[in-house]
């Protein structure tokens, strides 16, 4: 498995951990940068990707609120069209419905209805990912949903090197970035780890361009496609498969809006065979969307029907049974390719 | 009015209590199996979030001892309480929460989403989510001319949620037979009531709508009772909504598992040494409607309850996997 | 043009009259069925589509609501499982950011959650679309982002005979039905009209079957596939090629939830060549969605690179000049197909 | 206090009154232009919804007379008025009203849309959507220890969206200097307030968050001034946020189309009756502040400057089509 993290030293983070370093690090240079956000303050986040920073920079600049996420959401975006570079938290992506239009008619919005001249430079921090049981409220993905709407920068990465460094990133973007971590990548004990996602990370401070999707392991014979958690499934799949004597190529998208389709493209090209995985709903979403910019640019360029490993179109299960029956994992991947070689 | 339980009612809402508590107690433990040395969310045979009620029981039954089966509940990620003390069927409530096939819901839901429609009973995830259905159900109840209060149950941080504004309002414009109980136990998981809430006391909100407000203070069950009475009274007799809100505790953290590092020292052995049961047992072994043999039998009986419907759950199948893709559409 | 009106008689209605006469029928049989939302009393609906309903069924049947969205859909789903058959209007589909919870998480999960024992049999109505320059929080089609999400039905006319009876079928199904009517498809004389969109609808009530799409026009050299609006941008494009001497086929989805999949396919298979028309944002969405469906079934059935003409990934703007820029038309329609035989 | 406008600010209030008046009554006629005989709304040289505040002028000049062009106002879909009076560009308003590239947003906004950083200037076609953004701003001055009050408008049928709920609370929970308003012109397109609020006067609701709450009877502009100047003064003291509702009018229908058959025969008219331009005319003239030479003076500079404003828009450009591409990122 190889990962690329250019320019990683030795010290190893969680993806929480990271997030937090890259917060803090643009709070000690920027004002400007603050937090608000349900239990963000001493308890240092749900998911541990504000702690610290309550000790460092106090209630002003870290900052609780109550469970009124139309509201301190709002309140961002005035207070990022008023010179300020709010991170705000969505505590579980499947709250999203009581804050929506605070998110996309808003937030989203206003730098094209003020015509560039109002700037909304906030980022919207949300936990997404299953696998834990925490059934049908608290498991979603909903990358579809947030990368389907113009206006908002949407980021998910796989480890805690491209976490700090995308964190630092939206930080700096002028624009809104939703930034999606996976509650599985977290690197919090009780959520169970998925350990690839803790990687070396370099203690300075550093900003990777959103928008580009990485090769994290090259191959010839099929492209696998995911973000996030998937692309952990993948890099096993990939190593299953190696073992079977096939190469495997993994395309971390890291970035959903803008999304880098020339990687894509180019992954494609070479292997001929495209699987996209994908914890978020089937239909509708990002799995539809990848295979149809393959093959809108090229329609020839694959040797076998894509295929699709996502979540089934249904409210997810608590039973972990029906639950892990239904995410997408390694094994399903394999077995995607498979049929793909049978066919 | 209706001030003073009869002693029916007092022994009625004790036996909940005890069997409420008595279950978490051993979800508690059940839930740290395979948790163990390291906890892990997703281990053992009760996995996900479990938000217990401990402390919080007074609020269920002093409520709930006003209503049938045919009157509505909807509460909230913390139900198991009110659950019991509003009848739900309890083999497949923790069945449900095991996930097991005859669970209420087949596994699907688990312990944030109990639905049973034979006690008109449900609960959901998200904060403020219970409250438009409540309304919906007093007004189904209305159009239909069918008897039948709803009564939505939330915690204090749940009063600053949209949702709760907007269904305050509704509920009050169209006068429909609603009750909206707050249980205020002071904390949303890490956030204290003061930071979360511009007035010290909900209730006074309701002079927002126009309904009555009414404050519960100290966790009192039979307090809870009289005011309960009192609002369900008025909303059956075509009288419109009421907002209460009650003072209680939790004793446990926001959810298994939390270090609640948040709270006050001391704060939790202070709300323990007033845990509402030994203090309603207290109650009323004085005024002698118990003595500590029929109490014994009561204890006794709750916990064989509970052992039964463990038993029901462990000895229970889970669904074949694939069954996830059903009921999503009936 | 030819639509397929089976059973239709001469009288022609807008889509407006025909939900409200579909609403009406379904009210007079069954006293559980009720209206509620913002201003569908006495004006009878901002879009005409509950006019009438308020003088024949009175105030406790058709309630006007308060702007409170979530409330009164949440009361919408109360009163669903509790018997009634609530239809709740959402004005425009632009503010589902103040309800989705209501929508996505509540209307349509409460089955799943309860294993089937609850049952939400009521119909979320919806307007979608713009091209009257009404901008960018009051023009948007969203079909995608209610598509994605799972547990609830989408529907989405083109015509006034679809219309009667996707109602019809929505109001009589148990499963929550989001039902998208497109502004311009209304009749509504304020808001321009569609004029194919007024068709024969027959008086008696009757009921389509929802998650089947029709092949409106039939054709050999490429298959365009749309809803609502798009269905219409659709049919003039094949009249023009038509002139030019090729043979377009046009499938109206009608449905997103059910999606009829086998439809697209065997059109495509017969015609090699696809263009989907969505009025709805590029990426992530619908037109992802169909070409994905077809490819994955069946990657070599296209004879050229199948194309999109969506809305781009962009807020809409108010200047009719952007805006008529930035929409799907049967010019851009004819266009696609003539690059995808040059290339 | 400062309940008393001095003679500049008497006048200051009347001009933009009649500024915003006949802004509106030129748009209303430009905006029929190509929607004859037939209406369509896609039609004319102003297309798209056209919500007119006639009526409503007083509620905007009372509160803006008091703010500098570093205060924050976020206003609704309603926003002619208030955007006269907070000092928005009329050119580029104008400009971006008929959507030409001289516009505040290029035209990529629209009359729902009108943003101009230069007076802390926005508005919203959502309903409360401004209220967030407003506590947000208020906020950042706090944070960032610069001077300037929010203030947040909107409409009576605002006040049951759950946004105004959690805004209010969030405001007063923080002490931020944010002055809510809400324009009570006692309707919501077509629901009287009535049969939406359960309360009839919403600075009741002010108390839900322990903040004053005030009522400003018959869209007086003296008496807005007076309200308007106390809140903001208290704003700018530190001491928090105010709730005002003022009783104002809705001359012209909900947006232009509008048949209004749903208003109760007379209202209109009486309300007309009413129309605060000339009320406030008449007690400047009774009070010698104004004369009619000085008010026909004043008249003509304002229909100049809006005729400018008005000729500025139609000789400017439309930007390039495919500039609808540009301006969704920074
Ligand atoms: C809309 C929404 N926001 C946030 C959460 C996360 N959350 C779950 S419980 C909780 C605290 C709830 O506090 P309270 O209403 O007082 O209930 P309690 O947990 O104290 O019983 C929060 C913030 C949620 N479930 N839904
Ligand atoms: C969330 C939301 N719901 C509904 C609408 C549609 N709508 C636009 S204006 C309006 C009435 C608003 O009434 P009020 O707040 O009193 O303002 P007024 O129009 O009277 O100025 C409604 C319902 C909207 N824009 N946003
Ligand atoms: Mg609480
Ligand atoms: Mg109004």
């Amino acid at each position: 498995m190889s990962m690329t993290t250019t320019g990683a030293g030795t010290r190893k983070l969680t993806i929480a951990r990271a997030m937090a370093e890259a917060t803090a690090q643009e709070m000690r240079n920027d004002p400007r940068v603050f937090v608000m956000g349900e239990d963000v303050g001493p308890l240092g986040g749900v998911f541990g990707n504000t702690r610290g920073l309550y000790d460092e920079f106090g209630a002003e600049r870290v900052r609780d609120t109550p469970i009124s996420e139309t509201a301190f959401i709002g309140a961002a975006v005035g207070a990022a069209s008023d010179g300020m570079r709010p991170i705000v938290e969505l505590m579980f992506v499947d709250f999203f419905g009581v804050c929506m239009d605070a998110i996309y008619n808003l937030m989203a919005k206003n730098i094209y209805f003020s015509g560039g001249k109002v700037k909304v430079p906030m980022v919207l921090m949300t936990s997404t990912g299953g696998g834990y049981s925490d059934a049908g409220q608290h498991s979603q993905c909903l990358y579809g949903t947030f990368a389907h709407l113009p206006g908002m920068k949407v980021v998910a990465p796989s480890n805690a090197y491209d976490a700090k460094g995308l964190m630092t990133a939206a930080i700096r973007d002028d624009n809104p970035v939703v930034f999606m971590y996976h509650k599985s990548l977290q690197g919090m004990g009780w959520l169970g780890t998925e350990k690839g996602a803790t990687v070396p990370v370099p203690e300075e401070s550093y900003a990777l361009e959103i928008g580009k999707a990485t090769v994290v392991r090259e191959g010839h014979d099929v492209t696998l496609v995911s973000l996030a958690a998937g692309v952990h499934h993948c890099l096993r799949a990939a190593q299953a498969l190696e073992d079977e004597g096939f190469s495997a190529e993994v395309v971390d998208l890291r970035s959903l809006v803008p999304l880098d389709r020339e990687t894509i493209r180019a992954s494609v090209a070479k292997t001929g065979r495209l699987i996209v995985v994908d914890e978020d709903y089937h239909s509708y979403g990002v799995s539809g969307e990848i295979i149809a910019s393959v093959v809108e640019h090229d329609h020839a360029c694959l040797k076998a029907a894509p295929r699709r490993v996502a979540y089934p179109d249904i409210p997810i299960p608590f039973a972990p049974t029906m639950e892990q029956w239904a995410l997408p994992n390694a094994d399903k991947i394999v077995d995607a390719f498979h049929q793909m070689m049978l066919s | 009015m209706n001030h003073t339980p009869t002693t029916e009612q007092r022994l009625w809402m004790y036996r909940h209590m005890v069997l409420s508590r008595y279950l978490e107690e051993r979800i508690e433990s059940l839930y740290m199996e395979g948790k163990t040395p390291v906890f892990n969310m997703a281990k053992g045979p009760i996995p996900g979030e479990m938000h217990l009620s401990n402390g919080q029981e007074p609020c269920a039954v002093g409520v709930c001892v006003h209503l049938t089966p045919e009157d509505i509940v909807t509460a909230t990620h913390r139900p198991h309480h009110i659950a019991v003390a509003k009848g739900v069927d309890l083999d497949a409530m923790v069945a449900e929460i095991f996930g097991k096939a005859t669970g209420l819901a087949g596994g699907r839901g688990g312990h944030m989403h109990l639905f049973d429609a034979k006690v008109n009973f449900s609960c959901s995830g998200i904060i403020g989510e219970g409250l438009g259905p409540a309304v919906g159900a007093a007004l189904s109840r209305k159009l239909q001319g069918k008897p039948g209060v709803a009564v939505a149950f939330m915690g204090e941080g749940a009063a600053n949620q949209g949702a709760f504004h907007e269904a305050l309002n509704l509920a009050a414009v169209w006068q429909l037979p609603v009750v909206f109980v707050i249980e205020d136990n002071a904390w949303g998981i890490s956030v204290a009531k003061q930071a979360s809430t511009a007035v010290p006391r909900n209730d006074r909100r309701a002079s927002a709508y126009g309904m009555p407000g009414v404050h519960v203070a100290d966790n009192d069950v039979e307090a809870i009772f009289s005011a309960a009475g009192d609002a369900i009274a008025r909303a059956r007799e075509g009288q419109g909504p009421t907002l209460i809100e009650i003072e209680t505790a939790r004793l446990a953290g926001h959810f298994m598992g939390d270090g609640e590092d948040y709270r006050p020292k001391g704060e939790k052995e202070g709300l323990k040494q007033r845990d509402p049961i030994p203090r309603y047992r207290r109650q009323l072994l004085d005024a002698e409607l118990l003595d500590d043999i029929s109490d014994t039998d009561l204890v006794e009986q709750a916990h064989a309850r509970i052992e039964a419907a463990i038993r029901f759950a462990q000895d229970s199948e889970f669904l074949p996997p694939e069954a996830a893709l059903e009921m999503v559409f009936v």
